[in-house]
């Protein structure tokens, strides 16, 4: 059967994007935002994953606002990058599992999330930046080194999906993934975040304490976590910062018991706080040593 | 309507909700034709010819036509789709940033340097209105 | 505030709304079909509602392959009818209460109900036919009297919504216009069945006992009713039956205490039972006399 | 894969679910197509070419150009696609059922118009094969 192995939670700042797709990774600015990927590389290497099940959310992209799903579950063969209005993005088309993927759909539907089922879409840098991060520089021509199966939830639109609902259908994309017969390691995304205001005369807000006591309470305290209300994450973490409700899909579908094995925060890039952590189940790593 | 707006008393921001999805329809379903360059060439062709197939408000239209990056958020525009327009200018993320905060480049980029806009003070509008007050 | 007072459940044949198009609802094959609508029209008149919440499922018409949502929410100011391949039905456009739609797509998503938001959209036969069996004929530059709130539901691509996630949603809908602050008279439709089967070799499939039990237990058990699997609509109630978890929606909005005020039942319409029933809150009802 | 298939033995039907939806994608596609008239026009034009549009298998084609009905449902196509190609060509629903069952327009109507095909001895794919080995 397919397990969820371990979750990763990552900012997907698009200027990270621009910096690796210009080359321009070297210069001071941007040297400590790449230098706390240099282990999760490693990691994401090692780790032999078959499938990322990647959470993310189109920034008004490739959904306009004719139509706006709250979970849209990408089902099609691959993704292309989308041009987001300077060109796509320089790196390979995403290839899914389209078979897990449909089964993934299925078992939701039945399960009482009441997922959009996505045949054909294109994806933004919230679905390519945390590829970039964790894999490094890859051309168009190049292949990611695994499927990734993309979930893609309204965050613009007020309101996003409530926390309680993200965790919860965590819970439920690990019975899917548990389901699903063939013999596959995967390893869950939530993307987005941490801390950013991106619009109007309070742009630029960054809350270092906030963003700290989210990633702390990822490991210690998940549940009580996803209990906090919409307008914490707007007033505290700014009005992008509501992106963070996608973390709890990633960590619904972990363990309860986890070990935090990486973390890195660093302000800024462009306006936002990067924010980064692996999580491991713990019975996997008692496995795995 | 009943479900009350908890996020109102924020200063600085808005929160894009069902109302100003409303307002902002068109605004946005313009901003966002902008992410393919079929669309970008047509547009920067002959703006106004472009505009006209946007059922948008005058007020709106003008936003779009003066760049006026804090109108259009004020007029039901949302910063993903406003982005789509200033990328079409060569603006990225952070400069419409410095232009929406009136800070100009520079001094945004040198406050995100050093930490960023900090929640103290910024938290609630009673908090702006101090200020206000006080200069 | 506002207020659900009554439901009505309703086949939606197209062949039916073709009938009334072409103006042959006299022939023999037609009259019992319309005979069964007269006292609804007249209900359908004094019950002067302002807002029908109609949930029905679009046919391939207006949602193609590329994007299935399962419960996708009309928030369009208006909604013209579809061509299905033989040009739009001549009906009047559907007016939507746009405020209204909105404000139940808020609170039916905070109500952790996965949405999708529709501002532009089409209707096709699924929406129109009952609106003209309920109002009778009115051409395309006439008025519907009330306006209309649709709810598509994703019926066609397996797994549609359970019937318990249905009759629930049922419940969210009506906490979400009972918190609608303007004063409405709102019924609600659940459309689509009742036996049928379009398709393949065991085409033509009519279960009348199956139909009959499912509009008893509507008043009686709907709550039972409501867990029926989809295996079971498929097999006895044909490929196309499955329809009938519409239904749940509209008796999930609806009191736990209604008296069944009307019900007609004829076969045929084409390949498919026509079935219709309304129901009355008992407190409303006495309110009423 | 380990959803079951509870619906697999029910005979004479399909259950358009996941893998079906996947082997008629394009299929279904070239279908809902032909709801707007203009495509309509092309298709009717040129058949050929506008099926050119639409990478679905050679199977897939020749069922379409052979308005094979059944066929097309056997390669995952689902009858509310299906019955749009019938639209085009002035076929509606209960013609379609006709043509599907073998029955005939006439003798398909005649049972509707008797109260349907009965669910009895319809339910189980055993029932069918028993007839199948009776006869
Ligand atoms: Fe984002
Ligand atoms: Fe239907």
């Amino acid at each position: 059967m397919a397990r969820i192995t371990a979750g990763v939670g990552c900012s997907h700042v698009p200027a990270i994007g621009v910096a690796m797709d210009q080359g321009i990774t070297e210069q001071p600015y941007w040297v400590p935002v790449f230098e706390g990927f240099e282990k999760s590389r490693e990691w994401m290497k090692a780790q032999n994953a078959d499938v990322i099940f990647l959470v993310y959310n189109d920034h008004c992209t490739v959904f306009d606002a004719s139509c706006i799903p709250t979970f849209a579950l990408g089902c099609a063969p691959e993704f292309a990058p989308a041009d987001e209005g300077w060109g796509p993005r320089p790196v390979p088309v995403v290839k899914n599992h389209q078979v897990m993927a449909s089964h993934i759909a299925q078992s939701l539907i039945l399960d009482e999330f009441d997922i959009t089922i996505m045949n054909e879409m294109e994806v933004d840098h919230g679905l390519t930046v945390p590829m970039s991060v964790m894999f490094g520089d890859k051309g168009p021509d190049d292949e990611w080194p695994c499927l990734v199966i993309p979930l893609c939830v309204n965050v613009v639109q007020y309101p996003a999906p409530t926390g309680n609902r993200c965790y919860n259908l965590g819970k439920a994309i690990r019975r899917a993934v548990e389901s699903f017969d063939e013999d596959l390691n995967v390893v869950i995304f939530g993307t987005g975040g941490m801390s950013h205001q991106l619009q109007y005369k309070r742009a630029g807000l960054i809350n270092k304490e906030w963003d700290t006591q989210f990633l702390d309470r990822l490991t210690s305290d998940p549940v009580a976590l996803s209990q906090t209300p919409h307008v914490e994450y707007l007033r505290e973490a700014g009005s992008e910062g509501v992106e963070m409700v996608m973390w709890h899909v990633m960590r619904g579908a972990l363990d309860d018991d986890v070990t935090e094995v990486h973390r890195h925060y660093h302000v800024p890039a462009s306006n936002t706080a990067v924010g980064h952590i692996i999580l491991e189940n713990n019975k996997d790593r008692i496995a795995a040593e | 309507m009943a479900l009350k707006k908890d996020y109102e008393d924020i200063p600085g921001t808005f929160v894009f909700d069902a109302d100003r999805g409303r307002e902002g329809y068109q605004l946005n379903q313009f901003c966002i034709s902008l992410r393919l360059q079929v669309n970008r060439d047509a547009f920067n062709a002959d703006e106004g010819a472009y505009l006209d197939k946007y059922p948008m408000t005058a007020d709106q239209r003008q936003a779009v036509i003066d760049r006026d990056w804090n109108r259009l958020l004020e007029l039901g525009g949302n910063i993903y789709y406003t982005s789509k327009l200033a990328a079409n200018d060569g603006i990225n993320f952070q400069q419409l940033a410095g232009l929406m905060t009136g800070m100009g480049n520079e001094a945004y980029r040198a406050m995100m340097v050093a930490g960023g806009r900090s929640p103290e003070g910024n938290r609630y509008q009673s908090e702006w209105d101090d200020k206000e007050g006080d200069s």
